[in-house]
C-alpha cells in the first residue's frame, strides 16, 4: 500500500448482510440520480472529466505532509471533489475511487462496498458540497473557513456513519466505537480541512473561473445549502448526545428492533443448528429484513424524487 | 520514472486465467456472501472455504500460499474487531476496568471475534486472488456484461489509466519537495504545520489544475476519432463450456459449504 | 511584424490544394486571446510539410482547427470538400491528429481498445475494425504490442501507438503536433523512419530542425498567429535573418 | 557491453572529488529493477559536465541518490563529507536538484513562494529569505516575475524559476534533469547562457548532443546502469563508434 491507511475503509463481514444490503440499496438509488444529472449538465465531455479527476483524487491521496511524531496526514478527497465539480459528478467520481480502491487494492471490502461508497463518497459530497453552496456570495475568506469545516465535518460524518453501520450489525457497542472513532477522525479531518483550504485556494489563485458563476461547481441548485446544513446540524447535535449516553441510545434501537433486524438477519437465516427452512425466527426475520429494505429504498426514492423537481427548477 | 507497482496482475499460462473473467467475478462475489452467511464459530466449514481458497491458488498456479502472503499486510482494520470482543453477552472469562468503565469479554465474544476475522481473512484472500488472476481491464469488462452501468465502468476504465499517468506526478512532485526539504546548521528546520499542509494543498490545487487540463487534451482526443458522447466497444469475451462448468461446480461447492456450516 | 519575409522566399504550393486547403482563418481564444490571424495554408497530395516557430506561436491552434475541434472564423477545405458543423465526423476520419504527450491520446487500458477506438465510432463492422487495427498496428511496427497495457509502454512505444490510433482511421491526412519531443536519439531516429515511410501527406509541428532538415521537403514558419515563410526547407533553413527573428536556429 | 570503452578514452579527472565523490554505487528498484551497477564519478570545483546515454541508462537514477531521494548501496561524498540518512537534510542545501519538467518543480501558486520554499524549510529569517529570493531571481533574470502565477508562465520562464528555487538554497552542486527538453530555440538558447553565466559546478544530463558540445567541456556517458565513458567532451564526439553503441547521434 502507498499512502497510510485512514481506518474508514470497512473490510468484508465487519457490517451484517442486512446492513450491507441497505448500504447497497442506498448508494445504488443515490449514483442512479447522479448519473442522470451529470448526463445532462456535462453532456458528452463528462466521461473523459470524472474519468481523470477520478485519477486525480486517487493520486492526491498519496501526497501526504508529515503531522506529528511520524503520523502522516493525506486527503480524503469528497468534499474537494464536490467543491470542483458539482455534487453529483464528485458522487461519481468518488465512487470510482472507492471501488477501485476495493477491487484492486483490498482496501474496504466487496460486499460492504455499498456503506463504503456511502460513508466515504456520497455523504462527503453532499456535506462539503451543501456547506459551501451556502457561502457562494460571501467572500472569499469567510468562504475558505467554510470550506475548511466543510471538510472537517465531511470526515466526521463518514466516521459517524461508519460506526452506526458497525454498531448495527451488532460488531460493537456504540460506548466504545463511537467516540473512539470521533476521536481519531477529530484530527484527520483537520488535515482533511488544512488541505482541502489550501487546494480550493490555490485553485481561486490560478483558475478562478473554475469556480466561479457558470462553472460546473456553480452549477447545482442552491436547495443543497439545506442539505449540507440539515446534515450538519445533525451530525453536530447527534454525536455529542450520542457519545454521552450511547447507552440510551442502544436502548432505543433495541426497543425499536433495529439491531435485530441489522445484525441478526443472517445469522438466522437458519438458526441455532435447527433444521432449515420452516421456523418462525426465521420467517419472521425475513419478512422484518425485506421491509426494512422496501422502506429505505421507498425514503430514497422520494427524496430523490423531490430534490429532482425542486433543482429543476432555476 | 515508470510506477507499475499498482499492477496486482501476475502473468502466468493457467486454467484460472483463461477463465471468463465474469465468472472469476460471480464466484468471488457468491464466495464472499457464503463467507459473510457462515455463523458464527463453524470452524469446518470455514476450514473448508480455506480449501476451496488453496485449491483455487494451486490452479493459477501462483503457488498454494500467494494469497495467504500477500493477505497479511490488507487486514489493517482487524483493530476494529476488537470491539466485538466487548459487544458480545456471553459467559464472561475476563474482565477489566479503563476509566470507571466496566469491560467484560465473554466466551462467546471470543467466538464471535476470532470468526469475523477469518471470514474477513478469508474474503481479502478471495480478492486478491481475483485481481492477482484477472488483468483489470478485463475485470472491467466483467462488471459491464454485470451491469454496471457504462458509465461508472468507463470512469473507472480512465481512473485505471490515469492513475499510472498521475501517480508518476505525484511521485516528481513529492521528490520536487523532499530535494529542498533541507536543513541548515543551527536552524529549525521543516516549517510549522499549517506552512507543511499549506504546501501539501498547493500540490493537491497543482495535480487538480494539471488533471483538470488533461481531461480537455483527453476530450479533444476523443472527439477527433469519432467519439459523440457514446462509447462502442468490442466484446472481447465469450463464455465456453468451460465456464459455465467452472462456474457451476464452485457454486455447488459453495452450497454444499453451507450446508456444512449448519450441521 | 517581419511579414516581408513572405516575399522574399516564398514559394506557392504548385497544386489547388487537393489535401487540405486553409484560406484566412482567424481565431480568439474565449478569454480575449488573439491566437490566428488569418492563416492561409495549402496542401497537396504527398505534402510532407514542416509547421516551425517559436513558443506559442499558433501552431497547436491551427491544427486543432484542422479537424474541427476549434472553430475560427475562415474557410477550411479537407480533400476539397468543405469542413462544417454537418460533415465534421467524416472529416475526422480524413484527417488523423497526433497530440504531443502520447498520454493524452491513449486514453484506453489496452494497446487494441486504444486503436480499435477511431473505426468503432466511424460504426464499421467487427471483423473491419479488428482488420483496420492490425494493418495500423503493422504500419508502426507494433502488432505485438495489441494486448499490452498502455501504461506500461515506453514513451518512444506510446508515441507510435499514438499514430497507429489514427492510422486505423485511414486518414488521407496526418497532422502531427511535435512528434520527436521527449524522444532520445534511437526513438526518435525510428519515429523519423516511420514518417518516412507512411505514403500519407502529413503536417508536423516540431521545435527539432535536425529533423525538419532530414525528412520534410517543404517548411512553414508561423510567427504570432501569422504564416511568415512558406517555402523549401533548404531556402528557409538558409535564411539566417529570418531564422533569427522567429527565434528558430540552423541544425 | 562495450566497457572497452572507458579506457581508451578515459581521462580521469585532476582533482580528488571536491564537490562530488561517488565510489561504486549500486542500486535495485523495489520491483527489482537494476538500475546503477557499480557507479563511480568525480567532480571538482568549476566542472561542468554533461550526463548523456539513452533512454533508461540510469542517468535520473544516479540524480537521485546524489541529494538522497534514493539510497544505493556504494559511498557518496558531497563537498567532502559522507552523505548519510542524519545529514541528509545538510547535503540537499548543498545539492541543488532540478527536474526535467518545471511543472514538477513548482508546487507553489507564485513564483515567489516557490523560489522562498527551500530557504523557508531551511529556517532562515523572514530577512533572509527575502535577500535569496532576490539574489537567485536576479541570476536568472526573472525579478519581474515575482508575483506572477507560476502556472501561467512559458515552459522556458518556468525552467528559469525552477532553477531559481534550488538557487536560493545558495548550492555548491547543480544536477540538472534535461534541461533543454521541450524548449523551443530561443528559450533553450537562453538556457545555453545562463548555464554558461552561472559559477558553480553543475552535472547536467540531456539528449541534446548539440548543446553538450556547445557548453559542456566534459561528458559522462552512462548505458545500462554504468559509466561508459567519461572524457573530454570532444574526444567523445569524435568517437563514432561509442556513440554508435549507446544509441547517441553526433549533433
Ligand atoms: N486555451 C487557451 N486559452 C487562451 N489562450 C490560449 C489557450 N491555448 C493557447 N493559448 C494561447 O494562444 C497562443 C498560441 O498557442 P499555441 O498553443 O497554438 O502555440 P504553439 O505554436 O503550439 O506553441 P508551442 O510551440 O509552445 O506548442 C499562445 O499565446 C497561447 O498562450
Ligand atoms: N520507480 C521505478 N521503479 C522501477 N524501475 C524504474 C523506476 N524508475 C526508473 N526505473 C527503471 O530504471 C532504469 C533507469 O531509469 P532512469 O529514469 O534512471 O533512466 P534515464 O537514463 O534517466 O532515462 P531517460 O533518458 O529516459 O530519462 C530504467 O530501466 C527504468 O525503467
Ligand atoms: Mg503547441
Ligand atoms: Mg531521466
Amino acid at each position: 500500500m502507498h499512502y497510510s491507511q485512514i481506518p474508514m475503509h470497512i473490510p468484508d463481514n465487519f457490517l451484517s448482510l442486512m446492513v450491507s444490503i441497505i448500504g447497497w440499496i442506498v448508494t445504488a438509488v443515490t449514483l442512479r440520480f447522479a448519473i442522470s444529472k451529470t448526463n445532462k449538465s456535462l453532456g458528452e465531455k463528462q466521461i473523459p472529466l470524472m474519468g481523470v479527476m477520478a485519477a486525480f483524487i486517487f493520486a492526491a491521496q498519496m501526497i501526504n505532509f508529515p503531522v506529528l511524531g511520524g503520523t502522516s496526514g493525506h486527503l480524503l478527497g469528497g468534499a474537494l471533489a464536490a467543491i470542483v465539480l458539482g455534487p453529483w459528478a464528485g458522487m461519481l467520481v468518488m465512487t470510482a475511487v472507492i471501488a477501485v480502491q476495493a477491487l484492486l487494492f483490498q482496501d474496504g471490502g466487496l460486499v460492504v462496498m455499498g456503506a463504503n461508497i456511502l460513508n466515504m463518497g456520497l455523504i462527503t459530497s453532499a456535506v462539503g458540497y451543501g456547506l459551501y453552496r451556502g457561502m457562494y456570495e460571501q467572500s472569499k475568506p469567510l468562504k475558505l473557513a467554510v470550506i475548511g469545516f466543510a471538510a472537517w465535518l465531511s470526515v466526521m460524518t463518514a466516521a459517524l456513519l461508519t460506526s452506526l453501520q458497525i454498531w448495527l450489525s451488532g460488531n460493537a457497542e456504540l460506548r466504545i466505537i463511537l467516540p473512539a472513532m470521533l476521536f481519531v477522525h477529530t484530527f484527520i479531518g483537520i488535515g482533511e480541512a488544512l488541505v482541502t483550504v489550501a487546494a480550493v485556494s490555490f485553485i481561486m489563485q490560478t483558475r478562478p473561473d473554475l469556480l466561479g458563476e457558470g462553472s460546473e461547481s456553480a452549477s447545482a441548485s442552491r436547495n443543497w445549502a439545506w442539505v449540507g446544513g440539515a446534515i450538519a446540524l445533525a451530525v453536530v447535535l447527534f454525536s455529542p448526545l450520542a457519545s454521552a449516553d450511547p447507552d440510551g441510545l442502544e436502548r432505543v434501537a433495541i426497543d425499536l428492533g433495529f439491531i435485530g433486524i441489522a445484525a441478526d438477519a443472517p445469522y438466522q437465516i437458519i438458526p441455532d443448528y435447527t433444521v432449515p427452512f420452516l421456523g418462525e425466527t426465521f420467517i419472521s426475520t425475513i419478512v422484518a429484513g425485506v421491509i426494512g429494505v422496501i422502506v429505505v429504498a421507498a425514503v430514497m426514492i422520494l427524496i430523490g424524487r423531490g430534490l429532482k423537481v425542486k433543482s429543476s427548477k432555476p | 520514472m515508470h510506477f507499475d507497482a499498482f499492477d496486482r496482475y501476475h502473468e502466468k499460462e493457467s486454467f484460472v486465467h483463461r477463465l471468463d473473467p465474469r465468472v472469476k467475478a460471480v464466484i468471488t462475489i457468491l464466495f464472499i456472501l457464503s463467507n459473510a452467511l457462515l455463523p458464527d464459530g463453524a470452524w469446518i466449514a470455514l476450514l473448508f472455504a480455506w480449501m476451496f481458497l488453496l485449491a483455487a491458488n494451486v490452479l493459477s498456479s501462483l503457488g498454494i500460499f500467494y494469497t495467504l502472503k500477500n493477505s497479511l499486510i490488507a487486514l489493517p482494520f482487524a483493530l476494529i474487531a476488537v470491539t466485538v470482543l466487548f459487544s458480545t453477552p456471553g459467559k464472561p472469562v475476563y474482565s477489566f476496568f479503563v476509566f470507571s468503565s466496566h469491560f467484560v469479554v465473554s466466551d462467546a465474544a471470543i467466538v464471535r471475534f476470532v470468526s469475523i476475522l477469518i471470514r474477513s481473512w478469508l474474503s481479502v484472500q478471495m480478492a486478491i486472488l481475483l485481481v492477482a488472476v484477472t488483468r483489470f481491464p478485463d475485470l472491467i469488462h466483467a462488471l459491464e456484461h454485470l451491469r454496471v452501468p457504462v458509465i461508472l465502468t468507463t470512469i473507472i476504465a480512465f481512473l485505471y489509466r490515469y492513475l499510472f499517468v498521475l501517480v508518476d506526478e505525484v511521485y516528481r512532485l513529492i521528490r520536487a519537495r523532499e530535494a529542498r526539504s533541507a536543513s541548515l546548521h543551527g536552524h529549525r528546520a521543516g516549517g510549522g504545520i499549517f506552512w507543511r499542509a499549506r504546501v501539501t494543498g498547493s500540490m493537491t490545487g497543482q495535480l487538480f489544475l494539471r488533471s483538470y487540463e488533461r481531461s480537455d487534451r483527453v476530450y479533444n482526443a476523443m472527439i477527433s476519432r469519432g467519439y459523440a458522447g457514446h462509447l462502442y466497444t468490442l466484446n472481447p469475451h465469450e463464455m465456453k463450456p468451460g465456464d459455465y462448468f467452472t462456474l457451476a461446480f464452485s457454486i455447488a461447492l459453495i452450497f454444499i459449504l453451507q450446508l456444512i456450516g449448519r450441521l | 511584424m517581419p511579414v516581408s519575409h513572405i516575399t522574399s522566399t516564398y514559394h506557392a504550393p504548385e497544386c489547388e490544394g487537393d489535401v487540405l486547403r486553409v484560406r484566412d482563418l482567424f481565431f480568439t481564444y474565449p478569454d480575449g486571446h488573439d491566437a490566428l490571424h488569418g492563416v492561409s495554408l495549402k496542401l497537396c497530395g504527398g505534402d510532407k510539410a514542416a509547421l516551425v516557430g517559436p513558443n506559442g506561436a499558433g501552431k497547436s491552434t491551427l491544427m486543432l482547427h484542422l479537424n474541427g475541434i476549434l472553430h475560427g472564423r475562415g474557410e477550411i477545405e479537407i480533400g476539397g470538400r468543405k469542413l462544417t458543423r454537418e460533415n465534421l465526423p467524416e472529416i475526422r476520419s480524413m484527417v488523423g491528429l497526433v497530440f504531443q504527450n502520447p498520454d493524452d491520446q491513449l486514453f484506453s487500458p489496452t494497446v487494441f481498445e486504444d486503436v480499435a477506438f477511431g473505426p468503432l465510432h466511424m460504426g464499421l463492422t467487427e471483423a473491419d475494425v479488428r482488420a483496420r487495427v492490425a494493418s495500423a498496428l503493422e504500419a508502426v511496427r507494433m502488432t505485438a504490442y495489441k494486448d499490452r497495457l498502455s501504461h506500461h509502454l515506453s514513451v518512444g512505444e506510446k508515441k507510435r501507438i499514438a499514430i497507429a490510433t489514427v492510422l486505423s482511421m485511414n486518414p488521407s491526412l496526418l497532422i502531427l503536433d511535435e512528434p520527436s519531443a521527449g524522444l532520445d536519439p534511437r526513438a526518435r531516429r525510428s519515429l523519423i523512419n516511420l514518417l518516412r515511410e507512411l505514403p500519407i501527406s502529413m503536417l508536423v509541428s516540431t521545435h527539432d530542425m535536425a529533423m525538419v532538415k532530414e525528412l520534410f521537403p517543404r517548411t512553414v514558419v508561423m510567427d504570432e498567429g501569422r504564416i511568415v515563410a512558406d517555402a523549401l526547407t533548404l531556402d528557409i533553413l538558409a535564411d539566417e535573418d529570418l531564422l533569427l527573428v522567429h527565434g528558430l536556429e540552423k541544425p
